[in-house]
């Protein structure tokens, strides 16, 4: 005989990862939700330490057919990374080098201030790089038959450790690219530790706002499937092709769909 | 102006104002990555005296962001109320301390001075109280505001139920609605964060909410927390939108990095209120903001990033919003490091909104990147009861799953009613007992897996 | 008895009760110095969940310090309750929490159970506890005791008043005593530290109280708080005792460490007795605890600091005390390290201490060694006002001057009162009201130079 | 016109260095108080960092006529010391050798277990450096006439940094002496920042308890005068070789008054 009050809606938690319907003792609640919920704190404070296995992540990536090249930002360890955001912003030293060797080794260079490729891609350990090893590869492969199919030029996919979004400005910037597109670890959530966020800038370079950047977020098993992100990402770009802008001002309707359509959801499901 | 100040054998200079104001706050980690908190536990204290001893007139004569430059300084300094602020014109930043926590400053002086303060003469007067003095004040503070719900009245504190959904899922989005409306959360607003940014989903999620609020005749409000151009945007194509929602910063720049001006705020406020949605009331703005966002920008001038929150309090107040609130710890560990900061910053932020008179709630929240845990959040969410606060959060056992970090739940909120007695906004509170959700105490009833609400909204009995 | 817990992949083994109970307690410095804590946030769940999983009897079979070597387990033990544990004599650790937490334990039930409590029982489910619970569950308990005043009723919270001086000084000492009358304070004992050991001194501080008390007729009792065996020695040689007192440890070695056993404190308690000068009840002793003590005398047994605090109250309700407190912050950094282990103790030892039965106090405190301040005492303080607190410490100023230590300050209690809205001693707010020290609400009163206090006990009129 | 509401005792505060006749603005402390309390609090702080300056106090003891050696404990640092008082109670591997080579240079050895001196003399650091720096060597030059009167043996002042009270057992025990006084400085205070306390131990061995020791503490400007605690020591010291014992069971009853005597102290003033 608990003293557990329970909430006879219980089944309504299959709807929803929320944690819902967890019943109550007084106003509290339950041991075991207490303790279910201290487990996942515990390990979602250990997923954002978990390093990016870069060689892991860049092979899966290249087996997709993209090369690869590999910078570090400025951030020298996961501590400073979480403190120095400004730190994660801005290339190392060696990414720098290794992006200007990657660009004056172009057989023929544009000229100046014209765009080198369409399209740079990142990929960044960000907050979870749990996220990043297990959506980003995937995520390249359902987008590369849509690059394809637009006739995209795309610049080598860099893998970037202890990177934040605008580290994108930086490597899209040096890459000569007309937008960058980076993918990267959300902070873990304790119900989703592995969640992506793509973040799209048209004409990077250091010193954008995020206002003046797209995302599409929360890519992850139980969250966006990759290939509508793959589908938004594309619509997107193709957009700020065309208005030569990402940000507020471009305003994601990739479903075509009209705002006030009839098609109201239904909020009652049959039982 | 250089300020200076000598405590004992050592003697220390501050460049200008905010300088002063930087050195003198309490340690937190977004100063020191800005480069411009104290050097040392003494040269805080110094700059703390100094403070005390400047006029508040100063503040009038020395913006700490130029005047010239930024429409934020502008609508503080154009929108002052000299005949309001003359009952502390006389004082010191350290006597207008002395004066708010005197018996010579009871509710009804308090509100009368509000429009009379900018934001930055009450962010360096934070500086110099303790946690207590920050409790003691803001608890004599009362602002109220309406549109179906009234929000903020003595002894009440309202809730946000906030049932996010990692593909804003209506059928998962509702049965989180459902829980909370069991748990009597709801009256400050029912508020979506959409994970997607699409027009057409936003304006489904608005659709939702109109039907759950109406079908059950809710006494509240509902909210897609999407940015004010789409909500604009909504609201021309015909969507139900209750309340406009939309992050705000302390610096125009900071504003624009959010890809807002106060000309789109304004826009928003008049898109809002053409609807006349509201029944008891127009207040019809919803706003968050976060120590650290203008930092995080690159937008914060040199300025501490506390004096930046207020000043976003600033912002907020000249668009009588419903609701605002403060995501404290949410921003991450570069701006509140561990739980000692963000109980600290959750004080301020709720002392400061208040003082300027607004209906400041809080998201007692923390990220899995920062040094703290569900025992900060206790603390602060009681500590914050006592104080007053108009409204806190309440997501389905304190796990956000789409936004990723933890903030208050609805347990919380049966918690902190029980221990410090708070009540729910009278017409939510009505209607929970008319609905057989709570009971004549206020304390949940008996519960039925055959409710209305279970049974309207997601066709499921148990 | 080995305990075994796997959590997802991993798996955890634990050698024994005490091992388990060390790894599931919150980190803290002490049991780190013991090298006792758990080594990850993982493998502290972990214990958590396996000691959830264990049931309430086990705890009568298995010591966590021998039976055979240490007679607080010997009194714990053999004074255990059976009749009044049956109600919960069927639950596991975890099972118990949601039992303390729900509707079926309601203010009565709890004072009923804590005679069927074991200390060890009362430590493992606190650490199940978050904040709120503690807070929560311990506001549930009430505790009553008297000597000439009552401590522990509903919505009541007294406060000694320690008036040190680093000399001993009679006049220094009067003077601290008629500031924190004047301020409201005293209601739960007017105690002194000696900085002496001096029989003599002693003497005279005693007589020191014993004059003011009677002069005034404070409903109130007086401490000095030296060793119980000089209280003894002064009690005998017709010294007016009116509480003795003692610090107190978890494990006879500890005691021992401190000169003292059960035989010298019962000697205390009939010595105390003796002299029959408590007027409404006859609860004497006045006891002090605080997590790290039997770690510092290196009598701790493997066993984490929180259970052995718990213990140490096991000690003290065989002597059915007027006051215990612990001196949380007290003792240093090495045992609670900063401002968030302290407010987490604090929480702790109150509800631990409440559960068994004591009328627990707080010194809300800490050290200039340790990584905390006046906020997290500010904190701390209305969380345990909240909780229901018996009382907490008046020292002039927060800062005492004899222990080099700050505590809560005559202001503090003020503060408090306004907030959480906690009254005093009912004896000792009529007498208040009635020598016009506060007015009916409560409220200090306007204060004149010529109040009988500061005539009487000082001569000086200002 | 201020919010303060003054307390119209001030004249009390000459009688105490305790915080008293504050005045209030409502229930809370006024803002200079605050300031000023703010000010003592970082200060304080700083003084249980500030390191013994051991030359300086050697030179002042020796300049009083005593021998001194120095020692460290285990513990190796400051942050090391304040969370490991078990290291603090410990010699170094070094200080245990300084003292063993001091021992073993002694002229006649006595037989095993007999006294080799009847006071070793610890003057340690403890929490406040300044209490040490500013008191200690005063106060011996107060002891040393009446230890010569006593005609007690005294080892080499023993000055000990990074030092809890229990090191004295160990420094006692290895230079075989009868009783050992540790002076040390007290946890620095807002009003005190430089208390000094003298523990005694009869027999000092590693593992005594505090409840075989006898203390004297606060001895400071404000505290108990040098001379004050001399006597008392002395006395102390006295009673310890004579009942072969300290701690508990050793009441201070230097001043030889009577308990319960007539002499009641008078409560006030004349005006
Ligand atoms: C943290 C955060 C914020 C913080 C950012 C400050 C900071 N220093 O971190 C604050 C509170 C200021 C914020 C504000 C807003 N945010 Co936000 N935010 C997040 C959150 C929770 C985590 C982001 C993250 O982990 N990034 C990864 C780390 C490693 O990268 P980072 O470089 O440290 O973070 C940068 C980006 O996250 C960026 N950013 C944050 N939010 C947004 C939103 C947009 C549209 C863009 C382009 C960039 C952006 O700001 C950070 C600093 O440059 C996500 C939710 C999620 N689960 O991801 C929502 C999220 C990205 N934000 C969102 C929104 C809508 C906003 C606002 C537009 C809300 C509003 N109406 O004003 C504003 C303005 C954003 C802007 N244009 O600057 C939406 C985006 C929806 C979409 N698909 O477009 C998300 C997905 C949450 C949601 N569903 O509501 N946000
Ligand atoms: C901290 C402290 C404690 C702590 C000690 C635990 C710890 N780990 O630190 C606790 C709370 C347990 C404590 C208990 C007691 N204390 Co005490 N304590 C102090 C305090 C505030 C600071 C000491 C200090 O800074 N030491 C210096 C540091 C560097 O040394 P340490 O090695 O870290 O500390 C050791 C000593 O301080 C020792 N110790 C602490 N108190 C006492 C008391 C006596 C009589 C002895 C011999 C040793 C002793 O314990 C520590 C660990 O071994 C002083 C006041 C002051 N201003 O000094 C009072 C003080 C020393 N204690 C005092 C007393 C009376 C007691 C008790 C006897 C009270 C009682 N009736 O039970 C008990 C029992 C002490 C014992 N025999 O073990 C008196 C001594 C009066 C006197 N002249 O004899 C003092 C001066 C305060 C007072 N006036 O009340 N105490």
């Amino acid at each position: 005989m608990s003293a557990v009050v329970p909430d006879p809606w219980a089944r309504l938690a299959a709807l929803t990862p929320a944690r819902i319907a967890l019943g109550r003792v007084g106003a509290s609640l339950p041991t075991g939700e207490a303790l279910r919920f201290a487990l996942a704190h515990a390990r979602a404070r250990d997923a954002v330490h978990v390093p990016l296995d870069v060689e892991q992540v860049a092979t899966a990536i290249r087996a997709e057919g993209f090369q690869t090249l590999s910078v570090a930002s400025a951030a020298p360890s996961r501590p400073a990374y979480l403190v120095r955001p400004d730190l994660g912003r801005r290339l190392s030293d060696d990414g720098r080098a290794a992006l200007r060797a990657w660009a004056s080794s172009r057989p023929e260079p544009p000229p100046a201030g014209e765009p080198r490729c369409d399209l740079a891609i990142v990929v960044a350990d960000g907050l979870s790089s749990a996220a990043t090893q297990a959506h980003a590869a995937p995520l390249l492969a359902c987008l590369r038959p849509l690059i394809a199919r637009e006739g995209w030029t795309t610049a080598p996919v860099v893998v970037a450790t202890q990177a934040r979004v605008a580290l994108g400005d930086a490597i899209g910037e040096a890459m000569g690219a007309r937008a960058v597109a980076v993918l990267i670890g959300e902070r873990p959530g304790l119900s989703a530790p592995d969640s992506l966020g793509v973040y799209l800038t048209f004409a990077p370079r250091v010193g954008r706002s995020d206002g003046e950047r797209n995302c599409i977020s929360n890519i992850h098993g139980a969250g966006l499937p990759l290939t509508t992100a793959a589908t938004r990402l594309v619509w997107l770009l193709r957009e700020a092709f065309v208005r030569r802008l990402t940000g507020v001002a471009l305003k994601d309707e990739s479903d075509l769909a009209l705002v006030g359509a009839e098609n109201a959801p239904t909020l009652s499901r049959p039982p | 102006m250089v300020y200076r100040q000598s405590a004992g054998q050592s003697s220390f200079v501050f460049a200008d104002l905010a300088d002063l104001m930087a050195k003198a706050t309490p340690l937190r980690s977004g100063d020191r990555l800005a480069g411009i908190g104290a050097g040392s536990a003494e040269e805080r204290v110094a700059a703390a005296m100094c403070l005390a001893d400047v006029p508040l007139k100063r503040f009038l004569s020395e913006a700490v962001v130029p005047y010239e430059t930024d429409e934020v300084t502008r609508l503080i300094v154009d929108g002052h109320d000299a005949a309001a602020f003359a009952p502390v014109a006389h004082l010191t930043v350290g006597g207008f301390r002395d004066w708010l926590l005197s018996d010579a400053a009871p509710s009804e002086a308090l509100a009368a001075l509000a429009p009379g303060l900018m934001p930055e003469m009450v962010a360096a007067v934070s500086k110099l109280m303790r946690n207590q003095d920050l409790v003691l004040v803001a608890r004599k503070c009362r602002v109220a505001t309406r549109f179906r719900s009234t929000i903020g009245l003595p002894g009440t504190m309202a809730v946000r139920l906030q049932p996010n959904h990692p593909t804003d899922d209506a059928a998962g989005i509702t049965a989180s609605i459902v829980d909370g409306l069991l748990y009597g959360c709801g009256d400050a607003v029912i508020g979506i964060n959409p994970a997607s940014d699409n027009l057409t989903a936003l304006g489904d999620l608005l659709r939702l909410l109109d039907d759950v609020i109406h079908r059950f005749a809710i006494p509240t409000q509902g909210c897609v927390l999407t940015h004010v151009t789409s909500s604009i945007a909504l609201i021309e194509a015909g969507a139900p939108v209750d309340l406009v929602f939309q992050s705000i910063a302390g610096t125009q720049a900071a504003n624009r990095s959010f890809g807002i001006d106060l000309a789109v705020l304004r826009e928003g406020l008049a898109a809002g209120r053409s609807l006349g949605r509201g029944t008891i009331g127009d207040n019809l703005m919803y706003f968050e903001t976060g120590q650290g966002s203008a930092l995080s920008a690159d937008a914060h001038h040199g300025v501490d990033q506390q004096t930046l929150e207020a000043r976003a309090y600033g912002v907020a107040r000249a668009f009588e919003p419903l609701l605002v609130n403060s995501v404290v710890g949410f921003i991450g560990p570069e701006y509140l490091y561990d739980g000692k900061q963000i109980i600290r910053a959750g004080l301020e932020d709720h002392f400061c909104g208040k003082l300027l008179g607004l209906p400041l709630g809080m998201d007692i929240c923390y990220t899995n990147h920062a040094e703290a845990d569900q025992d900060d959040m206790d603390t602060l969410l009681t500590l914050l009861a006592v104080a007053g606060v108009a409204f806190v959060m309440g997501v389905p056992g304190a796990d956000d799953v789409m936004l990723n970090y933890q903030s208050t739940s609805f347990h919380d909120q049966l918690y902190v009613r029980e221990v410090v007695g708070c009540r729910r906004a009278p017409e939510f509170e009505a209607w929970l007992r008319q609905m057989g959700i709570t009971g004549e105490d206020g304390r949940l009833a008996g519960r039925s897996g055959r409710h209305p609400l279970l049974l309207g909204l997601t066709g499921e009995a148990a």
